[in-house]
C-alpha cells in the first residue's frame, strides 16, 4: 500500500508552497502539542475520562472540603444506612430543592439487622457550602466550610451519598479521603519508576551493547518473578511499626522496583529507534555532547510517548496498592484508601448486609477505567501509527 | 473476435478518512488489450496503486469505489473447443463472492512492490504458491508441488526443488520477486498487474526482473499493467502509458509519442527529471525535480489540480476552470486548457 | 534445533541461582523469626510450650546459623535430595505441602490460559476484521471492564452471588469427600466441577488485555503486503486472516507464555486467597505472615521457576513454529 | 432511634427460639438416667450460677455399672467385632465404664460431624475434642471423675491418692495402668534430657516435684512436701501430646521406643531422630513423639482418634473402639462415629460453609461480628445460633511499667486510670461493634464462675467525662497543647500513647480500639491504636517496649485453674506490669524491674501466694482470691470495657446435646464444655457425608 501512505492525515513536510489555499493549511503550521491535542481530541472516551480524573484528583486534593463529614467519625445511629435517597418531590407531589428525608431505624430482633425507612417529614434540604467539621483547607486554612451537606449536621440526619459503614462512618467522606492516599500512590509510584526506568532505560537504548544486555537480563529477570507473590513477600517484609506515611513511601518503592521495568522497556525502545535518527547523527557531528543530544533532543521527541506509558502504569499502581492492602500487607488503617475500605468491605457480611461499602471498588474501577482511556488517547496522539 | 481485455470507465475510489474524503483515484479511463502492456506512469500518491487494486476490487477499507465502470473481457471456451469473451462487469460483483475470488489469482494476478513483504514469513515459498495453484485449479498437493517447482524453473529460480521449501527471509530480494511472480503466473492470469515490481531491488536484479517479466510475456501472452514511477522502465517494457496525477489520467498514448511528444506540462516536466543517455551537457543542468510536492489529498487545488506546480500555468484559467481530457490527435489524450480538440 | 534447546536451559541455571538467592534473602527480610511468633502465639493460647521443645525447632530449623549457611543447606537440600526444608508452621517437610499446590496453581494457570487464549483470539481477530464496528466498540468496553476489575473483587462477588443466587459452593477446589481422596477418575471430575468457575475468574482479567493485544496485533498485521498478495490470489477473507496474519499476530502471543503464566500466577495468588483454593497463594501468604521461611521461599522459588519453564517452553515453541527464530539460534 | 436490642433480649430470644432445648438445658436430667448426682440441685435458670472451687475429693458416689451385657456398640464397630477385627465391646470397656448422660437425652450411634480448621497452628480446636482427661466439668462446673475412678485429697492438701478405672485401655487396646505413670515419672518428669527445667504445674511452690507412689495396678499416690491444692486440674485437661508434655497420662508403651532409656533399638532410633534432622533423641522425642496429631499412631485416651496428620485439607477423626465411657442406656460413647476439620484460608469460605450449612457444630472462629450473617443464613443452612456465654472481654492493658517516664507517672495514678475508665463510652462500643450484645464492665469473673465478684466487675464502669475530666484536672494535667491534647507534668509533651494490638483492620476489636480512642480524646488524652504483627508484638512486650495493649481478657469462667497469672501480672502478652511480672517471674531477668516496696501488686502476689495457692479448704480459698480481686476493684490495674461476650456457636438442626447458655472458655473446652462424646445426631443416617 505504498500509495496509501500519502493519504496519512498528516504530512509535516516543511517546503509546502504558500499557494496551496486549502483547509488543512494550519495542520502544518502547529506545533507539536497542538496537533496532539487535536488528535486526543477525537478520542471521545479519552476526553470523557480526562474529566472524570480531574474531578476525582480535586476529590482527592480537597478531600475535606469535598467530605460533608469527618471520615472517622462513628454514630451509632447511623450504622450501616444505605445511600440516601435524594428527593426533589414531596410525598404531596410538590417539587423543591433537593432535599432528604428522615431515616427511621428498625432492627430485626431475631436476626439483628438493621433496616432504614424514610419518614416522610421532616424535610432536610441540600444545601452548599455547608458548615461541617472543622480542617484546613490544603493544610493552610482553617476552615469548617464544605462542598455540601444538610446544615443540621450529622446529629440528627445525614445525607450519605454512599451510604454508611458498620461504624455509621460516612463512606462518600471515606472514599473521598481514600483517593487522596491512592490516587497520589499510583502517581508517586509511577514517577518513582519513571526516574529508574528513564535512566536505565536510558543507559540500555542509548549506549546499547554490555549495558543494554545486562539491564535487559535484569529486567527479564525481575519480571521472571510473579508480581504479587513478590510483592507480597517484600510488603511482608515492611516493618508494622512503619507510620501511616512510612508505609504509604514503603508501598509505593516496593510498586516501583517491579514497574520501572516496564518504564525501561518504553524508554529503550524509543532510543533504539531514535539513536540511529538523523537529527541525532547531525546533533552529534555538531559536537553536541552525550547529555545535551539526550536532553535537548531525544527526551523531547519521545516525552509523548513516556506520557502516555505513565498514564497507563497509574491504574496498575492502583491496582496493587488495592490488592497488597486487600490482603492486609499494604497499608493498614488508620489510614484510609481504596485499598483499605476494601479490606473492611470484603466479606460476607458486607456483602449480604451492606453491599454499599464496596463503593470503593467502584471507585478503583472508574479510575482505572480513566486511566486507561486516557494512556490510550495519549499513545495514539503521540504516534497514530504505533500500537 | 474482441480484442479488448479490460475497460476501465471514469473509476472514481474514494477513501473515507475522519479527516475528509481523500479523491484517490477520480475519475479514470483506460482500455488494456490483450497481450499489450500498459504502463501507468506517476508520483507516489497519484493514485495508481488504488486504480490497480480497484481492479481487481481489493481497495483496503476504507476506500470505496464510489462510480465508474471497470468491465473484464474474459475467454470463455465454449464446449466446441472455440471460445467467446464474456464481459464481467466488475464494478457490480462482489468484491469477496465466489466469482470475484474466481477471477483475482487466475484471471488477474498481482505482482506487488515489496517482495520482501509480500510473502508470509512463515510459510514456505511452496507452500504459498501452491496454494494459489489448488485455489483455481483442481489438482492434488503433489500435482500442484510438481507445477509451483515447474513455475520457479521458469521464472528462473536456481535449484528449484530444493529452494520450493524454503522460507522467504533465507531468499534474496531477487528470488524473493522471482516467487512471486511464480505465484501470479501459476494460473496463467490473462492480465498481470505490476505494481511497481522492480522498485526495491537493486538495478541488476531489476533488470533481470524486467526480461523476465517481457520474455514471460511473450511466452504467456498476457497483458500487463505495470505500474510504475520510473520512466525508464516505462520506456522499456511497455507499449502504452497513462500519465496519472492527483488521481486522474493527464495523458494517454504511445509509448514513443509519451517520449517524443508530451503534451501535458506534468509529463514534460516527468521527463525533464529523468537523464538521458545523450543528453547534451548544458541540458543535463537543467534536469530538475518537479517543484513542490504533491498536495494533500484531502484539499485537491481548484482547477487544474496540477496548477501550483505548473510552470505554463495560466492565473486565471488553471486556478479556476478544470480542464477536460480530450483525444488532442488520434491515440493521444491529455488533460490541460492548453490543447483544444 | 537441539543445539538451541540446551542452550536455552543453560542459560536457566543462572536464573533459577539467582531467583533461590532473591527468595531466600528476601524472606529474611522481616525482623524476628518464626519461632518467636510462634511462642508467641502457643503462650498467648496457653500452651506451656517449654524452652527445650523450642530449642528443638531451632536445631532443627537451624535457625541460629549464619544466614548464607542457611541457604547452602536449604540449597544443598533441594539440588541433592529434593528436600526444601521444613515447614515451621505444618511441621511437615515442604515438599509434602507444595506439590499438589504447585500442580493445582499450574493447572488453574494453564487452564485459564487456554480459557483465555480461546476467548481472545476469536473476539480480538473479529474486533481487528470488524474494525469500529458496534460489536467491536461493545468488546473493547467489556474488555475495559476486565481489565479494571480486579480478580479478587470478582471472586468475593462472584462466590457470593454462586452461593447465594445459585446454591453453589465455589470456596475450594474438591468437594469434601475428595480432599484426601486418591487422585481417581471421580476426583478429576469433581475438580473439573470446581476449577471452572475460579479458571473464569482468572481469565476475565486476563482475557481482557489479551483480547486487546490481539486486535492490536493483527490490525498490525491485516495491512501488510502479503495479507494483500494473499487476497489478490483469491483466498476466501477467513482462510486468509487466519492463514496468514493471525499466525504471525500470534507470534508475540506465543513468546510470553512465561509472563503471561507469571500474571495469571498473580492473579490466582489473590482470588485463591478469597477463594480458600488449595493452590500456592493462600498457604503463602500464611507462612509469609508467620515467617515460615523454607515454605515461603520455596514457593518464590517455585512460582518464578514456572515462569522460567514457561519462557523456555515457549521459546522453544516459537523456534518451532517461527523459522526466523529457529535460524538465528 | 434508640431502638437497641439489649444483650439480655436477645439471649432471652435466642433461649427461646433455640430449639425448645431450654427445658432440657434448665431441667436436671432425668433422675434414673442420672449417674453423677450434683452435689448440689442444679440451678434452675440458663445460666449455671454456683461457687465450687476444686474438689479435694470425689464428692459424687461412684456410679453404678451398667451391667456389661447391656452394652451397645456402634453399628460401624459391631462389623468389625463380626469380623473378628476387634474385640467385643464390654472387653474393651473397663470394668466401671464412666456413665455420662447427654444434655439433651439420650442419643444415636452415627454420623459425621463436619467442623472447619484453618491449619496446624489451629490444633486446639481438635484437640479440645479429646483432651478432657482425670475429670470434667458437669452442667454446674463441678468436677467429676472421668478416667479417674476417683481421688481423694489429705486435709492438709500434700497426698493425693488417685485411683484409676479398671481394664480402661488405650485406644490401641493396651490397658491403661499405673505403670504408665510410673514410666512418666521415672523417664519424663524426671528426665533432665527430657524435661532440664521444673515443670511447675507438678512441682510444689518451692519447686518440688512430688514422690510418687504406685500403691497397685490401678492406685497412685502423689505425696507433696507443701499444699497443692489445685492438683486435680492438672489433668482435667491434657493427655493428648497436645503440647510437649502431656503429663502421666503418656503411653509408655508407645513411648518407649523414643526414649533412649527404654528403646530396645538404640542405633534405629538414632537412625530415626537423625534422619528427620535432630541433633539428640530428646529433641526429637519432645519435638515430635508427643503431638497426637502428627503422630496418629500414639494411643490417647480421647473419643476419637486421628486417621490423617493435621496438615492436610482434611483431618478426619474416627471414633476410639476403646472409649472408656457409656450413656446410661449402655451404649458406648461417642455417639458420633466421625469429626472432619476442613482447612479454610479466609473467614469468608468458613462464613459461607456456615450458612450453606456444612459446619454442623462449632463455636472455634465464631465471631460475635458475624452474628447477623449467621443469623440470616439460618433458614437456608438449616442450622441455629446457638447462644452461650463466654470468658472474653475486651480491654485495654496500660503498662504501668512503661520505660516512658511520663507515661509511667501518668498510668501510675489511681484517679488517672479510674478516669481513663470513665472516659470510656461503652455503650457506644458495645452499640456500634457488637450490637449490644456485650455488658459494659471490668475485668473479672463472669456472674457464673465460683468467683465472681461484682464490685469489681461494676466499678467506674459509668460514661462520665465530666468526672474523667474533673479527675484529670485534679490530677493536675490541666494545660493542654493546640490541639486539645493535655500535656504532662513537664508542660511540653502532651499526653499521648500507643496501644498495640494484632487484631487487623475491620474486625470488631479493632473498631472498638479505634472507638475508645476517640473517646480518650475527648478528655484530652490521644491514644492511637496500632496493629502490630504478633511476632513484633511479643518482641514488643518481651522487651517492656509497650505503653499500652489492646488485648481482652478471658479465663474467667474459672480463674483460679489458670492460676490466676493475669490477675498477678503474670501474663507478658496482657502486659499491665510487664516488668513487675518479669520480676516477680525470675528477678534477674534483664527487663525485670523491682516494684516499689509498699506498692499493691505486692499485696496481690501476697494474698495468692500465702493465701489462695495454700488453701485447701474451696470457700476459704474463694474468699481469699476475692481479696484480691478487691485490690483490683480498689487500683483498677485493667482497663475493661465490655464482657460477658455472648458466644455464638452454630448447631446444625438434628445435632443434639449443646444447650445454650454454655459457658464458653478455654479451661472449660469452650463448645465441648458438655463432653463431645455426647453430642449425636437426631437422624445420623442423614449425616453420614
Amino acid at each position: 500500500m505504498a500509495d496509501l501512505d500519502q493519504v496519512k492525515p498528516l504530512d509535516t513536510s516543511p517546503d509546502i508552497e504558500e499557494e496551496i489555499q486549502s483547509g488543512g493549511e494550519k495542520v502544518y503550521v502547529a506545533p507539536p502539542w497542538k496537533l496532539m491535542w487535536w488528535r486526543y481530541r477525537k478520542h471521545k472516551m479519552a476526553l470523557i475520562s480526562t474529566v472524570v480524573l480531574i474531578l476525582f484528583y480535586f476529590v482527592a486534593l480537597f478531600c475535606e472540603f469535598v467530605a460533608p463529614y469527618d471520615p472517622d467519625q462513628a454514630a451509632n445511629q447511623f450504622k450501616q444506612v444505605p445511600p440516601t435517597a435524594i428527593h426533589i418531590r414531596d410525598t404531596e407531589g410538590n417539587f423543591h430543592m433537593p432535599f432528604v428525608y428522615q431515616h427511621k431505624r428498625v432492627q430485626d430482633p431475631q436476626t439483628l439487622q438493621i433496616t432504614y425507612t424514610e419518614e416522610p417529614s421532616p424535610r432536610y434540604p441540600i444545601e452548599f457550602f455547608v458548615h461541617g467539621f472543622q480542617y484546613k483547607l490544603l493544610g493552610l486554612w482553617q476552615t469548617d466550610i464544605h462542598l455540601f451537606g444538610i446544615p443540621q449536621g450529622k446529629d440528627q440526619q445525614g445525607l450519605f451519598l454512599l451510604g454508611t459503614d458498620r461504624l455509621g462512618r460516612d463512606m462518600f467522606a471515606r472514599v473521598s479521603y481514600g483517593a487522596r492516599l491512592s490516587l497520589t500512590l499510583g502517581l508517586v509510584g509511577v514517577f518513582l519508576s519513571l526516574a529508574i526506568g528513564v535512566v536505565l532505560g536510558g543507559i540500555s537504548g542509548y549506549y546499547g551493547g554490555r549495558w543494554d544486555i545486562v539491564i535487559q537480563r535484569v529486567i527479564e529477570f525481575i519480571r521472571t518473578i510473579p508480581q504479587i507473590p513478590l510483592w507480597m513477600t517484600l510488603s511482608a517484609a515492611l516493618p508494622a511499626t512503619l507510620s501511616v506515611e512510612e508505609t504509604y513511601f514503603g508501598i509505593t518503592v516496593i510498586l516501583s522496583l517491579v514497574a520501572w521495568t516496564w518504564m525501561a522497556r518504553v524508554v529503550r525502545g524509543r532510543f533504539l529507534a531514535m539513536r540511529e535518527e538523523d537529527f541525532v547523527l547531525a546533533a552529534r557531528l555538531n559536537g553536541s555532547s552525550e547529555m545535551r543530544i539526550i536532553l535537548r533532543h531525544m527526551l523531547p521527541s519521545f516525552l509523548s510517548y513516556i506520557i502516555a506509558a505513565l498514564t497507563l502504569n497509574i491504574p496498575n499502581m492502583i491496582l496493587a496498592e488495592t490488592g497488597l492492602s486487600f490482603i492486609g500487607l499494604g497499608l493498614r488503617p488508620p489510614a484510609i484508601s481504596w485499598g483499605v475500605l476494601l479490606q473492611e468491605a470484603m466479606n460476607l457480611r458486607s456483602l449480604a448486609l451492606s453491599p454499599w461499602v464496596l463503593a470503593p471498588g467502584f471507585a478503583v474501577v472508574i479510575s482505572v477505567l480513566a486511566f486507561n482511556f486516557v494512556g490510550d488517547g495519549l499513545r495514539d496522539a503521540a504516534d497514530p501509527y504505533a500500537r | 473476435m474482441d480484442n479488448t481485455l479490460l475497460e476501465v470507465k471514469n473509476l472514481k475510489t474514494y477513501f473515507f478518512l475522519d479527516e475528509g474524503t481523500a479523491r484517490a483515484v477520480d475519475g479514470v479511463d483506460f482500455e488494456i488489450k490483450r497481450g499489450q502492456t500498459l504502463g501507468i506512469v506517476g508520483e507516489s500518491g497519484c493514485g495508481k496503486s488504488v486504480t490497480a487494486r480497484s481492479v481487481l476490487r481489493i481497495v483496503p477499507k476504507p476506500g470505496r469505489i464510489v462510480e465508474g465502470e471497470i468491465t473484464l473481457h474474459r475467454l470463455v471456451a465454449k464446449q466446441d473447443g472455440s471460445k467467446m469473451t464474456d464481459l464481467i462487469r466488475l464494478t457490480e460483483v462482489d468484491p469477496m463472492g465466489s466469482l470475484m475470488r474466481g477471477l483475482r489469482g487466475s484471471e488477474m494476478a498481482l505482482v506487488p512492490q515489496e517482495p520482501m513483504a509480500s510473502l508470509s514469513p512463515v510459510h514456505t515459498i511452496g507452500d504459498q504458491i501452491g496454494e494459489a495453484i489448488r485455489l483455481h485449479q483442481k489438482v492434488s498437493k503433489a500435482e500442484a508441488r510438481a507445477k509451483t517447482i515447474q513455475m520457479l524453473e521458469l521464472v528462473g529460480f536456481p535449484r528449484p526443488k530444493q529452494r520450493v521449501d524454503a522460507y522467504p527471509y533465507q531468499l534474496s530480494g531477487g528470488l524473493r520477486q522471482r516467487a512471486v511472480i511464480a505465484m501470479a503466473l501459476s494460473c496463467h492470469p490473462s492480465l498481470l498487474i505490476a505494481d511497481e515490481p522492480t522498485t526495491a531491488l537493486d538495478v541488476t536484479t531489476e533488470a533481470q526482473i524486467l526480461k523476465l517479466m517481457r520474455s514471460l510475456q511473450q511466452e504467456l501472452g498476457m497483458a500487463i499493467m505495470y505500474i510504475t514511477h520510473n520512466l525508464g522502465v516505462v520506456a522499456q517494457m511497455t507499449e502504452r502509458v497513462i500519465v496519472m496525477y492527483m488521481g486522474k489520467v493527464v495523458e494517454e498514448a504511445n509509448v514513443d509519442t509519451i517520449f517524443h511528444n508530451p503534451l501535458h506540462p506534468y509529463t514534460s516536466a516527468l521527463l525533464r527529471s529523468i537523464p538521458r543517455l545523450g543528453m547534451k551537457a548544458r541540458e543535463r543542468q537543467r534536469l530538475a525535480s518537479i517543484r513542490g510536492t504533491v498536495p494533500d489529498p484531502y484539499a485537491i487545488p481548484k482547477g487544474c489540480s496540477f496548477h501550483p506546480r505548473c510552470d505554463k500555468k495560466i492565473r486565471g484559467v488553471c486556478d479556476q476552470q478544470e480542464p477536460t481530457y480530450i483525444e488532442v490527435e488520434p491515440g493521444h489524450k491529455a488533460r490541460c486548457v492548453l490543447y483544444k480538440q | 534445533m537441539l543445539a538451541y534447546i540446551v542452550r536455552r536451559i543453560l542459560i536457566m541455571i543462572p536464573t533459577l541461582f539467582l531467583i533461590s538467592v532473591i527468595s531466600f534473602a528476601l524472606i529474611q527480610l522481616p525482623p524476628g523469626d518464626y519461632l518467636t511468633s510462634y511462642v508467641a502465639q502457643l503462650r498467648s493460647m496457653g500452651d506451656n510450650i517449654q524452652q527445650e521443645a523450642i530449642d528443638a525447632m531451632r536445631d532443627r530449623y537451624g535457625l541460629g546459623q549464619p544466614v548464607y549457611v542457611q541457604y547452602f543447606k536449604w540449597i544443598e537440600g533441594i539440588v541433592t535430595r529434593g528436600d526444601w526444608g521444613q515447614s515451621m508452621e505444618w511441621q511437615k517437610p515442604v515438599s509434602e505441602l507444595i506439590w499438589e499446590r504447585m500442580g493445582l496453581t499450574v493447572v488453574l494457570a494453564v487452564f485459564s490460559l487456554l480459557v483465555s487464549w480461546l476467548i481472545a483470539i476469536p473476539v480480538g481477530v473479529y474486533s481487528a476484521t470488524h474494525q469500529y464496528s458496534m460489536p467491536d466498540y461493545a468488546m473493547s468496553i467489556l474488555s475495559f471492564v476486565g481489565v479494571g476489575v480486579p480478580a479478587f473483587l470478582w471472586a468475593l462477588i462472584i462466590m457470593y452471588f454462586a452461593q447465594t443466587q445459585l446454591g453453589m459452593n465455589v470456596g475450594g477446589l474438591f468437594s469434601q469427600q475428595y480432599l484426601e481422596a486418591p487422585w481417581t477418575w471421580d476426583r478429576v471430575v469433581d475438580l473439573l466441577k470446581h476449577i471452572w468457575i475460579p479458571g473464569l475468574i482468572v481469565a476475565i482479567e486476563n482475557t481482557a488485555g489479551e483480547i486487546r493485544t490481539t486486535r492490536a496485533n493483527l490490525l498490525d498485521e491485516i495491512n501488510k503486503p502479503y495479507v494483500e498478495l494473499a487476497r489478490a490470489k483469491g483466498l476466501t477473507e477467513n482462510r486468509l486472516i487466519w492463514k496468514y496474519p493471525v499466525r504471525v499476530a500470534m507470534n508475540p502471543f506465543f513468546s510470553t507464555v512465561g509472563w503471561s503464566l507469571a500474571n495469571r500466577i498473580s492473579s490466582i495468588t489473590l482470588m485463591s486467597v478469597v477463594l480458600s483454593l488449595q493452590t500456592t497463594g493462600p498457604m503463602q501468604l500464611r507462612a509469609l505472615l508467620s515467617q515460615d521461611m523454607y515454605l515461603a521461599g520455596s514457593f518464590l522459588v517455585l512460582l518464578s521457576t514456572l515462569t522460567v519453564v514457561g519462557t523456555l517452553i515457549s521459546d522453544i515453541l516459537l523456534a518451532w513454529v517461527d523459522p526466523r527464530i529457529r535460524m538465528e539460534a | 432511634m434508640k431502638r437497641e436490642i439489649t444483650r439480655r433480649d436477645f439471649l432471652r430470644l435466642s433461649a427461646v427460639t433455640a430449639v425448645g432445648a431450654v427445658v432440657a438445658a434448665c431441667a436436671p436430667p432425668a433422675p434414673t438416667a442420672t449417674p453423677v448426682p450434683p452435689t448440689k440441685a442444679p440451678a434452675p435458670t440458663a445460666v449455671p450460677t454456683i461457687a465450687v472451687a476444686p474438689p479435694v475429693a470425689t464428692t459424687a458416689p461412684q456410679p453404678t455399672a451398667v451391667p456389661a451385657a447391656k452394652y451397645q456398640e456402634a453399628p460401624m464397630l459391631a462389623d468389625l467385632v463380626k469380623a473378628g477385627k476387634l474385640p467385643p465391646v464390654d472387653q474393651r470397656l473397663p470394668k466401671k465404664p464412666w456413665v455420662v448422660a447427654s444434655y439433651e437425652g439420650n442419643g444415636k450411634h452415627g454420623g459425621t460431624w463436619r467442623r472447619a480448621f484453618n491449619g496446624v497452628s489451629d490444633r486446639w480446636g481438635p484437640t479440645k475434642l479429646v483432651d478432657r482427661a482425670w475429670a470434667w466439668f458437669d452442667k454446674n462446673l463441678n468436677l467429676v471423675p472421668r478416667v479417674l475412678e476417683s481421688w481423694e485429697a489429705s486435709k492438709d492438701g500434700t497426698t493425693w491418692t488417685i485411683k484409676l478405672r479398671e481394664g480402661l485401655k488405650w485406644s490401641d487396646g493396651v490397658e491403661h495402668t499405673t505403670a504408665d505413670y510410673a514410666w512418666w515419672y521415672k523417664n519424663e518428669l524426671n528426665n533432665k534430657k527430657v524435661t532440664p527445667g521444673v515443670q511447675t504445674i507438678w512441682a510444689d511452690p518451692d519447686k518440688q516435684y512430688a514422690k510418687f507412689e504406685a500403691l497397685d495396678k490401678y492406685t497412685a499416690k502423689f505425696t507433696y512436701k507443701k499444699p497443692k491444692p489445685m492438683f486435680i486440674y492438672n489433668m482435667v485437661r491434657g493427655g493428648q501430646g497436645g503440647t510437649a508434655s502431656a503429663g502421666p497420662i503418656t503411653p509408655s508403651h508407645f513411648m518407649a521406643k523414643w526414649h533412649e532409656d527404654t528403646t530396645t533399638d538404640k542405633a534405629a532410633l538414632e537412625a530415626e531422630y537423625k534422619k528427620r534432622g535432630f541433633a539428640s533423641w530428646e529433641k526429637f522425642y519432645v519435638d515430635r513423639a508427643q503431638w497426637w496429631y502428627l503422630n496418629i499412631e500414639r494411643p490417647h485416651l480421647g473419643g476419637w482418634v486421628a486417621k490423617n496428620e493435621m496438615a492436610k485439607e482434611l483431618f478426619v477423626m474416627e471414633r476410639n473402639p476403646y472409649f472408656f465411657g457409656v450413656d446410661p442406656e449402655g451404649k458406648q460413647l461417642p455417639y458420633i462415629d466421625k469429626v472432619t476439620h476442613r482447612l479454610f484460608e479466609s473467614q469468608e469460605v468458613k462464613n459461607l460453609w456456615v450458612t450453606n450449612g456444612e459446619i454442623d457444630m462449632q463455636y472455634r472462629h465464631m465471631t460475635i461480628a458475624d452474628l447477623a450473617l449467621y443469623k440470616s443464613g439460618e433458614a437456608k443452612g438449616d442450622y441455629k445460633t446457638v447462644m452461650g456465654i463466654g470468658a472474653g472481654h475486651v480491654a485495654m492493658q496500660l503498662n504501668l511499667t512503661t520505660k516512658n517516664k511520663l507515661l509511667n507517672e501518668f498510668f501510675n495514678q489511681r484517679n488517672v486510670r479510674i478516669a481513663i475508665s470513665h472516659a470510656i463510652n461503652r455503650d457506644q462500643v458495645n452499640q456500634l461493634v457488637f450490637n449490644g450484645m456485650y455488658k459494659p464492665r471490668q475485668y473479672s469473673p463472669i456472674p457464673m464462675s465460683p468467683q465472681y465478684y461484682e464490685k469489681l466487675s461494676n466499678a467506674y464502669i459509668k460514661y462520665d467525662p465530666d468526672t474523667a475530666n474533673k479527675s484529670l484536672d485534679a490530677a493536675g494535667y490541666t494545660k493542654k497543647d493546640a490541639n486539645g491534647i493535655r500535656l504532662h507534668k513537664d508542660g511540653v509533651t502532651p499526653i499521648s500513647f500507643t496501644i498495640e494490638g494484632t487484631d487487623q483492620a475491620g474486625t470488631p476489636t479493632e473498631d472498638a480500639a479505634l472507638l475508645v480512642s476517640k473517646d480518650l480524646a475527648k478528655v484530652g488524652i490521644k491514644a492511637t491504636y496500632k496493629y502490630a504483627e504478633r511476632s513484633l508484638y511479643t518482641a514488643h512486650y518481651t522487651a517492656n517496649d509497650i505503653e499500652a495493649a489492646w488485648w481482652g481478657g478471658d479465663r474467667t469462667v474459672l480463674p483460679l485453674v489458670p492460676e490466676a497469672q493475669l490477675f498477678r501480672g503474670l501474663n507478658a502478652d496482657r502486659p499491665w506490669a510487664v516488668a513487675w511480672g518479669f520480676w516477680y517471674t525470675n528477678p534477674q531477668d534483664p527487663n525485670a524491674v523491682e516494684p516499689p516496696k509498699d506498692h499493691w501488686i505486692r499485696t496481690i502476689w501476697k494474698i495468692w501466694d500465702e493465701e489462695v495457692s495454700v488453701e485447701v479448704d474451696p470457700a476459704k480459698q474463694t474468699a481469699a482470691f476475692k481479696k484480691l480481686l478487691d485490690v483490683w476493684a480498689t487500683e483498677l490495674p485493667y482497663v475493661g470495657i465490655l464482657g460477658e461476650q455472648p458466644t455464638p456457636t452454630i448447631v446444625k438442626n438434628g445435632f443434639k446435646g449443646y444447650p445454650p447458655g454454655m459457658p464458653n472458655d478455654d479451661p472449660t473446652g469452650d463448645e465441648q464444655f458438655c463432653s463431645s462424646e455426647t453430642y449425636y445426631w437426631d437422624d445420623p443416617s442423614k449425616h453420614m457425608g
